[in-house]
């Protein structure tokens, strides 16, 4: 069961009895261990509430558990300072359910976003982001707000930003609920490419059809414990 | 929709927290245009205080006159013997006035040059009942409560009376210093209210705009990132509302001066302003400006570090 | 082609050459014809960006076609005055792809809008959000904050709020894309219901397994233009 | 989570649009508070000066006084009739004068019990040289110039005089006449700033929350719905500014009258404020929620109308 542990510095991610409340209210998620080993790929999937999002926020260092410890590359999210965090946080790639594009600029600059932040030379910036957008078949609004942009081409600026920084961590929640059965496809091989080059990948869905496609292991949230279940249907209790 | 020929070519606006729309853009604006107007008027009547001060202390109040009228005789050598004794007794006093460094009577000679230009050449002044003069020289930064000393002058001897100019002037110092320290006062209210605006206006412009923060955050933007740009925007906005003031100040400190020349004469023209002194005036938007940014910068790094 | 003109009361809603464009840009839509009756139940399909949510929202009175006539429950949307607009919508229930709850309210809040707006007695309507809000398997969340619930649970309090005023007239975005596969037939047995009980029903969807689950017909939109489909795969032109 | 027993034990917040936490508010607040100050103020001084004015007007002004001095001769009853004949010069000029009803010479009975207190019983004047008085009466509300027609007076009979505190009267009235208009000018730009403040915080509220506004027009809100919830808040905040402005103007206004009294003495007393005054300015914080209540219900109709 602890055969892992040793061997830190496979892990992107490690949670170790791990709780998380939201105000007086009860444990949403408790008791949950977890390590993601570098280059791995997995599904997250659980009820409507089952508290998803709340794992993946602690994961992109937006949350810190009520209780036990989370690492993410090694640091403990407890005791890193802020600046450290937000380094930390250039390595992570998040496609949030809600999308959370900054409305008011182009996809474009929404895309271009993680790059600016990390200072990349303007010129590299355009060329990386133009080629992304085009990819995800944005050509034509570019450089349109995200605020007339529609749902499924919102959902891909999403995605474009949150791959742009080719980041070694990838969440994505719920990322392709709102595009077309033609497009679908399309961004989940590029997450399998992505993976391919070492990115760990994590995806929160409720699509059968997504998870039946791809033959991933599946971290799956019932009773606010966590269970994964491989593609063989071998079921493991404990995921260390 | 058009083909766009040359990425590169295209202009990209940086924006990315959309701080030109706020609300309290123009509520700062006003509030510092305010401020920089009372504290440029104020800060000019500061600065001309000191002026007229220095000019003071350093030319006139540095020395004092003693007058002592003559005694009015029909014998002339009675009269000249009993002014003396008066002389004396003053002279004695004085010497005992703690801030007084020394007193010198001024001899027959010196008296008949200051009378010159009124009375001629070839008088002597034996002969004519005038008043005689102590010269008294000051400790420099004395602090002397002249209207006690003109009391107790009084008192010694009827016929000795301190300069009256000397005594208005002193109380009028008096005034002016209160009057000064009213206006650092009043300037520092000046200060700390505008800083309290600059606050309040960037904490209602974080939580305006938390998503854009939040969202900033997520992609690894460190607190510095985000208070920069606050911090830019609350600094431009503040040289425009800091310029919006001192043009109107600047007349205004024109108008108080001539009104003031006006009222009293040849005394408040020594309240001019130097050239540092309006240069320190004139950069009050830049000074407010950057007062302003980094009173936004520190408020936007407190309010981060409480977040996640 | 033209027998069911004459017979303006059954359609709840009537396009003639109606186009849009945003702006300046090229029309998103152009010369759509259609004509829905009462009582009848639309899947709306095409691809991501093919203009499902615009030609909703003509339906649902927030945008005027640039050019051609829309009527909605007979009413010329072009000609009629704000109040009467107003007076329109509330027989119209919105399921948004992007929810557009409000965020500050309770889920109990969101889902009473409708009603308080219509000026019904407090007491009914406590009675009957507090009923809906259950049966979408609320009951936990109903005081909660919308800006707290899971992407799942604020789409439930969504289709609550819409179909709170039994309204004459359901359209719902992409109403199934954040809930698990245990609750999403659940809704969709509820459009199903109220449409049996008269009210007209179109759904905007990119799902598959609903469309192919349930067999209504499918309004599908492609090269700007419309096209109905039926369940028995029977390809109609013009859908007048 | 608790279970709920009875759903309609539950208190709910119908706060559909969460202008409460605005950051408009405090602008708008404050903005409010120094309006009705300054409009209390000004109004105050508005109707100071009309109750002086009308006090005036009414008994003071309808009449006048000429005055025609002496003349001191040896021969009494050559200086008698001298005078006499300037008095009627002046009287006749008088009566062509417009403006001017009556011009009644008050003869010697007259006289006699005019300065009866001051000469006592039994003395006949006509053996005393004292001045005889021609009494004016003039038309209502008649606009004379009394320096000019003092000045003629003059020309035609140098012992005729205009009763000189009547001259200062007419002086002092003009002066308060400019003031008034002055201040109504005052009140009006007042009153416009505040409205465009109102309309300008209305407007940015408005875009704040068009998200939410929005999904109340798709739920059926007609635009009064959502106008009254802003005039409601925009009432209510405007209350509260009001409040604090008349807490400072009111004893301000004490301040005022209790300096201009130390200053003028007798005038300005006149210059009181009746029961009706101090109502109507007591009731501006009502006043000022009222008008900003409209402006903001107008504003947001006239915006929204614009939307579909
Ligand atoms: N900030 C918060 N405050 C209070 N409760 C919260 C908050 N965020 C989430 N919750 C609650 O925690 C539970 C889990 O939410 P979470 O968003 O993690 O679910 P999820 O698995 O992502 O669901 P979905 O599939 O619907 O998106 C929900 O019941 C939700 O109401
Ligand atoms: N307000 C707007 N201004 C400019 N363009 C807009 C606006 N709203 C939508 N568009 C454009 O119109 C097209 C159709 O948008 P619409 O939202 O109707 O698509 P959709 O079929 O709902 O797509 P999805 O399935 O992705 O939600 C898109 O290309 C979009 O960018
Ligand atoms: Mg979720
Ligand atoms: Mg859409």
């Amino acid at each position: 069961m602890q055969k892992n542990t040793g061997n830190k510095l496979a892990s992107i991610i490690e949670m170790q009895n791990v709780g998380i409340r939201y105000g007086h209210g009860p444990e949403i998620l408790s008791d949950i261990k977890l390590s993601l080993k570098k280059g791995s790929f997995h599904f997250l999937t659980g009820k409507s509430g089952a508290g998803k999002t709340s794992l993946l926020s602690m994961m992109y260092l937006s949350q810190k558990p009520s209780r036990g410890t989370v690492k993410v590359f090694d640091h403990n999210v407890n005791f890193a300072n802020r600046d450290s965090l937000a380094m930390l946080r250039r390595k992570i790639g998040v496609v949030f359910q809600d999308f959370r594009l900054i409305e008011h600029l182009t996809a474009f600059e929404n895309a271009a976003l993680p790059l600016r932040i990390m200072g990349m030379e303007e010129k590299e910036v355009k060329q990386r982001v133009k080629e992304m957008l085009e990819w995800v078949e944005l050509d034509k609004n570019m450089f349109a707000q995200v605020s007339t942009l529609s749902g499924g081409e919102k959902q891909r600026v999403a995605i474009a930003r949150a791959v742009i920084s080719r980041p070694e961590l990838l969440l994505a929640d719920e990322p392709t609920g709102n595009v077309d059965n033609y497009i679908a496809p399309k961004l989940m091989n590029l997450f399998v490419e992505l993976n391919k080059l070492g990115t760990t990948v994590v995806i929160a869905t409720h699509s059968e059809k997504i998870i039946s496609d791809f033959s991933y292991p599946r971290l799956n949230l019932e009773n606010k414990n966590l269970r994964i279940y491989y593609p063989n249907d071998k079921i493991e209790m404990d995921t260390i | 929709m058009k083909k766009i020929s040359n990425i590169h070519d295209i202009k990209f606006s940086k924006d990315e927290i959309p701080l030109k729309s706020d609300s309290s853009n123009l509520f700062l604006e006003v509030m510092i245009s305010i401020s920089v107007f009372l504290f440029s008027v104020t800060l000019a009547g500061v600065l001309a205080i000191n002026s007229m001060l220095s000019n003071w202390s350093d030319s006139i109040l540095g020395a004092l006159t003693v007058q002592i009228m003559p005694v009015n005789n029909v014998n002339k050598e009675k009269s000249i013997e009993e002014t003396l004794i008066h002389q004396n007794k003053a002279l004695e006093f004085l010497k005992t006035v703690d801030g007084i460094e020394k007193a010198t009577p001024l001899d027959d000679k010196q008296l008949q040059r200051l009378l010159r230009p009124w009375l001629g050449d070839g008088i002597d002044i034996k002969d004519l009942p005038i008043p005689r003069l102590i010269d008294v020289k000051l400790v420099p930064h004395a602090q002397i409560d002249f209207m006690a000393l003109a009391e107790k002058l009084a008192e010694i001897s009827p016929l000795a009376s301190l300069d009256s100019h000397k005594l208005w002037l002193s109380k009028l110092i008096q005034f002016a210093d209160g009057l000064k320290n009213l206006a650092l006062v009043a300037l520092f209210l000046v200060l700390s209210i505008s800083a309290g605006g600059i606050i309040y206006a960037t904490k209602s412009s974080l939580g305006l705009h938390k998503q854009v923060i939040s969202i900033l955050h997520i992609m690894g933007a460190k607190d510095a990132y985000i208070a920069k740009q606050f911090a830019r925007r609350t600094g431009y906005i503040s040289f425009l509302g800091g310029l919006v003031g001192i043009a109107f100040a600047v007349p205004t400190i024109f108008a108080i001066a001539k009104l003031s020349e006006k009222i009293e004469g040849g005394i408040i023209t020594e309240a001019s302003l130097s050239w540092l002194s309006w240069s320190s005036i004139l950069s009050l938007p830049l000074f407010s400006a950057i007062v302003a940014m980094m009173t936004a910068y520190v408020t936007v790094k407190k309010t981060l570090e409480k977040m996640m």
